[in-house]
């Protein structure tokens, strides 16, 4: 068992029942953020170690770090922390505000650990079985956080989150017996036949019709919890109704932990079939969640529901991007995972004191921030402005990949995406401008705002659009070379 | 290309043109008088006016600015420039190459900005309103005027008076359709461009009907004496213009210094009928309201491009 | 001589499953629900042992064991508890009436067998011909719950959908690792707890469990 | 790193951007803003244009950035065209900074050293946008400038209006992008590199070809304010403070141009004639449009834009006729064609930044835009007033100005197309010359309204008394600009000499050699065509000299002061005087079908009666609100998704699945 693995997975585990029990202490906040940062250290020596020695099985094959992983691991970790040093004050206002009991606090806290515990085991782990159960745990966690605050919306939007959610990984469930009875034809029945490696190893002797089969239940089960149109419905409720810290999470790194599971089997089925059937699939679905999401934006009222639609019209762009597949679309959508995950987050950390502030998530309502608070104001502006695509931000060099790639191999693709996109560009800029301008109503909150945060990921996403350093390319490249 | 002759040459031309304009003036009144069974003043009327002028004072409204007193010199100094770029007599003048068609009408743009300028400047109800009716007779007018110039320098394939006139006059002679539209275009423009009937009357001072009479009436003394002589050097230029795009002969070429002795009454004659003639359209037809005065411009713009379009097609 | 009758047991069982899985979208009452459910879970336990015994994979007596433990006893137990606390025993109304339901459930058991028919033909168990069944009653229940109102009888389906997928587990293949199974076992306990805190909740705000009430959250 | 102009064009922007980003030191410090800051960038931009100046007559170098991409790093290339761009840039600049730095007041929108920000940011990103290489960089460099330009516009954000200006501005623009990314996208045809390198190598076919223009010409169009997607303009420009209206007037309309001719002269090689059509045509039309709406305005800045709108257009046309003369090989015309659009972007530059910063000057002395309120400030502010002045006349195109100049080189390159193979052509031609004479006749009309309501005439409100001059930074901008017009206009043979390597590179032929020294311009032979401004201006000059010394000596200097003549009418008063409105009343008849007029005109019995008329843009009618609303009908229609009911939900999923297994099965 790699040290580095065990202290990522375990860091977590201890803080989770660390925090069970003292989570409503007043310093369990920086609790939280002390586990936090101990599994990002963890992450970055295993990123250390990866990048060393490449490749990584561990404990008898049951996990396996890739480049294609490692990364997404150290950004689960880095965001995982970086949300947590956020709550801090959130949750703290709120609680001032009478919004969260201490019972209620101690929950939210443990139940952040586990959350990431369980993200983090669908990313490290090799057994896809494992995978599923770690997926449903993350559900699971997360569906009392967003009933947390026990009002009527919340709970509608936990009910149908979870409803929808447990329907589609049942699915995904079917879809890993699936795979797990072609692969044991070849590899024989146990444990071995559900390792991902293995399975990669022999990908081509796959049964093909039961490998699309397969991924039919996969796509609809985890594509559920990526928020792929039209399987999305949870996705604004859950987003819109549940504590900021936990909206950003959700969007930042539960999507793309699911569309990571999601990916590892796409790689298998593709393996299997020689028809490009899963990369088809993809595409379309992808394509789709851009649209729609697009239109549903500019109908929005509640500033956190219309950023998960944007969410979801991102996460279709990087499905479209990984389903064109090759080198450039693959890195592409890589690199949309890691800039849309920072920048979403960081939106949602500006958004959530704003909400505060104005004592509302009614964007009508809310005005003038640039005023009272410059920082909260400009983390909002520069965030929406980085996640619409306007340069020099990162997004926009994702963006930029994606789309010349789709104008180079599916011209008909190219114009839709970039008319959904001017119109996103209407929709949220339209909306936020506004509240970040003109003339204010916002009031000052009891507790400082921690806003570093914002502004780190918005630093990176930055300097990841201007410059991108030859390790982090390379490792980008290693990574989209293993999804093909 | 410039020569002490030419020099000497050049503005003997100018200060002939500047100093016999005021006598066109004169003549058009004097056939005007005749016409209308009158006797009139004589040709030397416009002269007494301008010196009784001249040695009159200035009276300046209090808030005249310094470009309302800069304003007349500066057009005086215009309309002398254009007089002399025209071809009168001679066609080989340093100053044709320092301006052509172009440069000529940009020339009368200026005089026209400036005037307009200066009748805003005193601020009353008059000048302003003067000077709008001016300007919309002008962005009309002057664009018009551009075009028949055009459709002589199609003809000719240049935009340089000179040789326009030499492609005219010298060549073996040749009936250009495109030039009859062009004639009847100018016509008009130059009606409306020396404030004369039907467009405006310089006789009058109704403020319903006067258009450049409006723009100066804060002007007086010598200031409004230069005023008066730049309007005759206007007509002066303008008929000029006509002739030499229309009835060019007589006109001397390079160096033919015979035909340039020859050349001096030509121009008085042709000059004598041309002002008869206004004389003429003038006490023939009658002041049209100035709501009109842009269709009958708009007509002369429309008649000057289809001249264009007629050279295209019939002659290009 | 089991041997010889066994195959044909599980069929039997697998046939019972079906028609349970029908009944379940056909019946009315909840606690009628709920003891189908148990039933269901019993036939699971019983075709996962005598599948165990067929083919002497051991570990598949402990998921029969947990079958046992946890569908059987648990769950019911609890929902049992559930609608008492609640006390809903009125009849739940569906919101497509029953008839139509049915056609449909018959339209997905078609789909369900032609989709199975390769995978059973590659299946080298002596259950190959249970994978439509299983597949047939996964889309069951989801269609049960595509059609009941309440939140009860949803999560019912949600449980009974979840032993569908834990026949064809059994069926296609002999059981997933014991590994597998206990985290998917785990999983359900927890979702089945975390779902009746929730109908808890939701019955003390709107103080009903229909889950009509929880339309507020939509695009106007 | 050797030191060439491509090096110190991005030594210039690295200065750039650190003295914005010295603004954030002391956000609040209006005096390190005003008294270093703009007057360093000031400097720069000297230092830009002095290295641009030596670079025009450079060999094309260019160079890979270790920035950007890591399969696409940040390509710079540095040309005559460009070159010529960024001393545009550089000198505009110049002036603009220098008069910002006396124009900049504390506690007006955004602090100091935030404007300091965006708008060093903004001149950085518009120089590198003439220096990028491949298709990202010069994307990147596109949206910052928009962004910068964006934040500068709503730069004083209370207001509402500016708001919607700026989020009308920021979305064209963003379309306008998209357009060019695609653009880009067709050029690279499927090669897959985006290098501007490979697409000069490519030869793709006319069908892509011309995609790749028409998609050019939206995006750039965009930005350019051509008709009909210039609405953004006229509401930007006055919602921006003076100097940005006069840098995104000048020189942000200007990487348009650019841009258009790097895409059509230098990517695509060699164009089509339509192509020149269409660009002529649209050309044509914007010109008409522009100057015959900025006539109907009543708020100064307003005029100004749509003044903009005029000139982008002329320089489209010349664009358009360049492109004609290239597609029928007839180099040395469309040298021509192209000295006089390039000539006309450098006049428009100079005259319509000095315009603008008057403007700045006078709504800082007066708090007033509508020239409604306006009058008499001759008197008040004659710095601002005489270089006005020149800018209008410049503006009006009235010689020897240096607005002539361009005006005659392009009628010129009018006059000489007959001979086109294209019959239609032949015939179009003349109508449009025709246009453009219309149009430099109705901009000397505009232009005797914009500054007679303003400077002359008398004050229209009693609190135009207090108006005080420009300070002396603003004089020294000013001044610069006024110069450069003056001398632009002087020695126009200097100039197109400059230009030479310019159309050489692009067309293969240049203007230099048919210049006749430095005194005559004459394009093609003396005797077609010549014209020499500076003998022009001295006979012009020595003739006014003469009569008024002439005057002096045989008469005499008397005058006296007295109440103008109220044609017996004793109650004159300032508000008798012509409105804008009634000014521009009669284009308003003739060209009544270009608006949309809302007039409130006060009934006879009105005890105090009040006037007021609005002329609306039809095409916002026709085109924008179409769009919209088909866009909100969409969403209405997506929505309906969205019911919440849980068991559609899952009939959605359930769907979904059938319909997947069905594909499969």
């Amino acid at each position: 068992m790699a040290p580095e693995i065990a202290l990522l997975l375990a860091s977590p585990l201890a803080g989770g029942i660390a925090l069970a029990l003292f989570g409503h202490r007043d310093r369990a906040a920086e609790v939280n953020i002390a586990f936090s940062l101990l599994t990002f250290v963890a992450s970055a020596a295993l990123v250390a170690r990866v990048g060393a020695e490449g490749p990584l099985l561990a404990a008898g094959e049951q996990f396996f770090i890739d480049s294609l992983n490692v990364f997404l691991v150290a950004l689960t970790a880095f965001v995982a922390m970086t949300t947590a040093v956020f709550s801090a004050p959130y949750m703290r206002i709120e609680r001032d505000h009478g919004r969260v009991s201490p019972a209620g606090l101690r929950l939210y806290h443990s139940m952040y650990q586990l959350f990431s515990l369980a993200m983090l085991l669908v990313l490290t782990t090799n057994n896809l079985g494992v995978m599923w159960v770690a997926m449903e745990a993350a559900t699971l966690t997360t569906v009392l956080l967003v009933a947390l605050y026990r009002t009527h919306a919340s709970l509608e939007a936990a009910w149908k989150y979870f409803i929808l959610c447990g329907v589609g990984i049942a699915q995904a469930l079917l879809g890993t017996i699936l795979v797990y009875f072609a692969a044991e034809k070849i590899l024989g029945a146990g444990v071995g036949s559900l390792l991902w490696t293995h399975l990669e190893a022999v990908k081509d002797q796959l049964e093909p019709t039961v490998m699309s089969i397969a991924f039919v239940f996969l796509l609809v089960g985890y594509g559920t919890k990526v928020g792929l149109v039209p399987l999305h419905n949870w996705l604004p409720d859950a987003h819109a109704e549940g504590p900021t810290p936990i909206s950003a999470v959700l969007s930042g790194l539960l999507l793309n932990v699911a569309l990571y599971a999601l990916i590892r089997f796409k790689v298998i089925t593709d393996g299997a079939l020689e028809r490009p059937f899963a990369s088809a699939l993809l595409m379309g679905f992808g394509l789709l969640s851009v649209v729609v999401a697009t239109f549903f934006l500019s109908r929005q009222r509640d500033v956190k529901r219309m950023f998960a639609y944007s969410s979801i019209e991102h996460m279709g762009l990087i499905t479209f991007a990984f389903g064109m597949g090759g080198p450039v679309a693959s890195f592409a959508g890589l690199l949309h995972m890691t800039v849309h995950s920072l920048t979403k987050s960081a939106i949602f950390f500006a958004v959530g004191h704003a909400a505060q502030k104005a004592g509302t998530q009614v964007m009508a309502d809310i005005r003038g921030l640039i005023r009272v608070n410059p920082t909260v104001g400009w983390g909002l502006m520069l965030g929406t402005v980085a996640i619409l695509g306007m340069p020099p931000f990162g997004v926009f060099a994702s963006e930029f990949l994606i789309l010349t790639t789709a104008i180079a191999l599916h011209p008909w693709a190219a114009p839709i995406l970039l008319l959904s996109l001017g119109i996103a560009f209407a929709a949220i800029f339209g909306k936020v401008q506004p509240m970040v301008f003109g003339e204010t109503n916002a009031r000052q909150l009891s507790h400082p705002p921690a806003l570093v945060p914002v502004f780190a990921h918005l630093a990176i996403v930055l300097a990841l659009g201007l410059y991108m350093p030859p390790y982090l390319a390379d490792w980008y490249r290693q990574a989209a070379r293993l999804i093909g | 290309m410039i020569s002490i002759p030419g020099l000497v040459a050049q503005f003997a031309v100018l200060a002939l043109a500047v100093l016999l304009a005021p006598m066109l003036t004169g003549w058009v009144n004097q056939c005007r008088a005749w016409l209308q069974n009158r006797s009139g003043p004589g040709l030397l009327q416009p002269y007494r006016v301008l010196t009784k002028l001249f040695s009159k004072e200035v009276v300046l409204a209090h808030n005249a600015s310094p470009l309302f007193r800069g304003a007349p010199y500066l057009i005086f100094g215009c309309l002398a420039l254009a007089s002399a770029i025209v071809p009168k007599i001679g066609t080989d003048l340093p100053l044709n190459a320092a301006a052509d068609a172009i440069a000529l009408v940009g020339l009368l743009a200026l005089a026209r900005l400036f005037t307009a300028l200066a009748g805003m400047d005193v601020g009353t109800a008059f000048g302003t309103l003067g000077a709008r009716r001016e300007m919309l007779v002008g962005f009309l007018a002057e664009p018009a005027l551009l075009m028949v110039l055009f459709t002589a320098s199609l003809i000719s394939g240049s935009t340089s008076l000179a040789t326009i006139v030499e492609v005219l006059a010298h060549r073996e002679f040749v009936i250009y359709p495109s030039m009859a539209f062009a004639g009847v275009a100018f016509t008009m423009v130059s009606l409306a461009e020396n404030a004369r009937i039907p467009v405006d009357n310089p006789a009058t001072h109704l403020e319903l009907t006067m258009i450049h009479e409006a723009m100066v009436l804060e002007y007086s003394g010598r200031h409004l004496a230069l005023i008066e002589w730049a309007a005759s050097l206007k007509l002066f230029v303008y008929s000029c213009i006509g002739l030499a795009l229309f009835f060019p002969f007589g006109i001397a070429e390079r160096g033919d210094w015979l035909g340039l002795l020859l050349a001096l009454p030509v121009l008085g004659l042709k000059l004598a009928i041309g002002g008869f003639l206004l004389a003429l359209i003038e006490t023939l037809s009658a002041k049209m309201r100035i709501f009109r005065a842009p269709e009958f411009l708009a007509t002369a713009f429309l008649l000057a491009v289809l001249a264009m379009l007629l050279h295209v097609l019939l002659e290009g | 001589m089991l041997q010889h009758y066994g195959p044909q047991l599980v069929n039997l069982f697998a046939a019972v499953l079906l028609l349970l899985s029908f009944s379940m979208l056909a019946q009315r009452r909840i606690i009628s629900l709920i003891n189908l459910y148990a039933a269901q879970g019993f036939v699971l336990f019983l075709s996962t042992a005598l599948v165990a015994w067929l083919t002497g994979q051991t570990h598949l007596y402990g998921s029969a064991g947990l079958t046992l433990a946890l569908k059987v006893i648990a769950l019911p137990w609890i929902l049992h508890r559930l609608i008492r606390r609640l006390n809903v025993k009125w009849d739940v109304e569906t919101l497509i009436n029953i008839p139509t339901t049915m056609l449909v459930g018959i339209v997905l058991v078609i789909l369900a067998f032609n989709l199975a028919l390769p995978i059973s033909q590659l299946a080298g168990t002596v259950t190959r011909s249970t994978f439509g069944i299983a597949l047939a009653s996964v889309l069951l229940s989801f269609l049960m719950m595509i059609t009941r109102s309440k939140a009860v009888p949803q999560v019912i389906g949600f449980l009974a959908m979840e032993n569908g997928l834990f026949f064809a587990a059994t069926g296609a293949v002999y059981g997933m690792p014991m590994v597998i199974e206990f985290g998917v076992a785990l999983d359900v306990l927890v979702g089945a707890l975390i779902l009746g805190i929730f109908v808890f909740e939701i019955r003390e705000r709107f103080d009903s469990v229909d889950t009509r009430h929880l339309e507020k959250l939509k695009e106007r | 790193m050797e030191s060439g102009p491509l090096q110190a064009t991005l030594y210039a922007v690295a200065a750039w951007l650190l003295i914005g980003a010295a603004g954030l030191l002391r956000p609040r410090s209006l005096a390190l803003a005003s008294r270093a800051l703009f007057p360093a960038g000031a400097l720069v931009g000297l230092a830009l244009a002095a290295f641009a100046l030596q670079g025009v007559f450079a060999a094309p170098h260019s160079l890979v950035l270790p920035l950007g991409l890591p399969d696409l790093p940040f390509h710079a290339r540095i040309d005559a065209l460009s070159c010529f761009f960024l001393l545009l840039l550089g000198a505009v600049a110049t002036g603009v900074s220098l008069f910002a730095s006396g124009y900049l007041r504390a506690g007006e929108g955004t602090s100091p050293g935030l404007q300091c920000l965006y708008y060093h940011v903004f001149l950085a990103s518009m120089a590198l946008v003439m220096v990028a290489d491949d298709a990202y960089f010069f994307m990147v460099a596109w949206e910052t400038m928009a962004l910068a330009s964006f934040f500068l516009v709503t730069s004083d954000h209370k207001h509402a209006e500016i708001r919607r200006a700026g989020y009308l501005y920021l979305l064209i623009a963003h379309v306008g992008a998209i357009a060019i990314l695609l653009c880009f996208g067709a050029l690279q045809a499927g090669t897959g590199d985006y290098t501007f390198d490979n697409m000069r190598q490519l030869q793709p076919g006319p069908g892509v070809a011309t995609a790749a223009f028409l998609l050019a010409l939206v995006g750039f169009g965009a930005k350019a304010g051509i008709v009909p997607l210039h609405v953004w303009l006229p509401e930007a420009h006055p919602a921006a403070p003076s100097p940005v209206s006069a840098l995104m007037s000048a020189v942000m309309l200007k990487t348009a141009v650019y841009g258009m001719l790097r895409v059509t002269l230098d990517l695509l090689g060699f164009p089509l004639w339509w192509w020149g059509a269409i660009a002529l045509a649209l050309g044509l039309v914007s010109a008409l449009g522009g100057i015959v709406f900025a006539a109907v305005q009543t708020d100064m800045k307003r005029l100004l834009a749509y003044s903009s709108i005029e000139n982008i257009g002329l320089i489209f046309a010349g664009f358009g006729l360049t492109l004609i003369f290239r597609a029928f090989g007839m180099s040395t015309l469309a040298a021509l064609a192209l000295t006089a659009t390039l000539y006309h972007c450098l006049n428009h530059a100079f005259f319509k930044a000095l315009l603008f910063l008057c403007t700045g000057s006078v709504l800082h002395a007066t708090r007033e835009r509508s020239l409604g309120k306006l009058g008499g400030l001759i008197h008040r502010m004659p710095w601002v007033a005489w270089c006005a002045l020149i800018g209008s006349i410049a503006s009006a195109g009235l010689p020897p100005l240096n607005g002539f100049v361009s005006e005659w080189l392009l009628l010129q390159a009018f006059l000489l197309t007959p001979g086109l193979p294209q019959t239609y052509l032949n015939m179009l031609v003349p109508v449009a010359a025709a246009v453009v004479a219309l149009t430099a006749a109705l901009s000397g009309y505009v232009m005797v309204k914009f500054y007679g309501v303003v400077f002359l005439g008398q004050p229209r409100e009693a609190k135009l008394a207090e108006a005080h001059d420009a300070g002396t930074w603003e004089r020294i901008g000013l001044a610069w600009l006024a110069a450069v017009c003056i001398i632009l206009g002087l020695v126009p043979a200097t100039v197109i000499g400059l230009l030479d390597p310019v159309t050489r590179a692009l067309t293969g032929q240049g203007m230099a050699s048919l210049a006749q020294g430095w005194l005559f311009l004459a394009p093609l032979q003396p005797e077609r065509a010549s014209y020499s401004p500076l003998l022009f201006f001295a006979v012009t000059a020595l003739l006014v000299a003469l009569t008024w010394l002439a005057v002096r000596v045989f008469y005499h200097g008397r005058s006296r002061r007295a109440a103008p003549w109220d044609c017996g009418f004793p109650r004159q008063n300032a508000r008798m005087q012509d409105s804008a409105e009634g000014f521009g009343q009669p284009v308003r008849h003739v060209f009544e079908p270009f608006f949309r007029v809302e007039q409130h005109a006060p009934a006879p019995t009105d005890a105090r009666p009040t006037y007021s008329e609005v002329h609306e843009d039809r095409l916002w009618y026709w085109l924008y609100l179409p769009v919209a609303r088909g866009v909100d009908r969409l969403t209405g229609l997506v929505t309906f998704l969205q019911r919440g009911r849980i068991s559609v939900y899952l009939t959605y999923s359930f769907a979904t699945l059938l319909v997947l297994l069905l594909f499969v099965g």
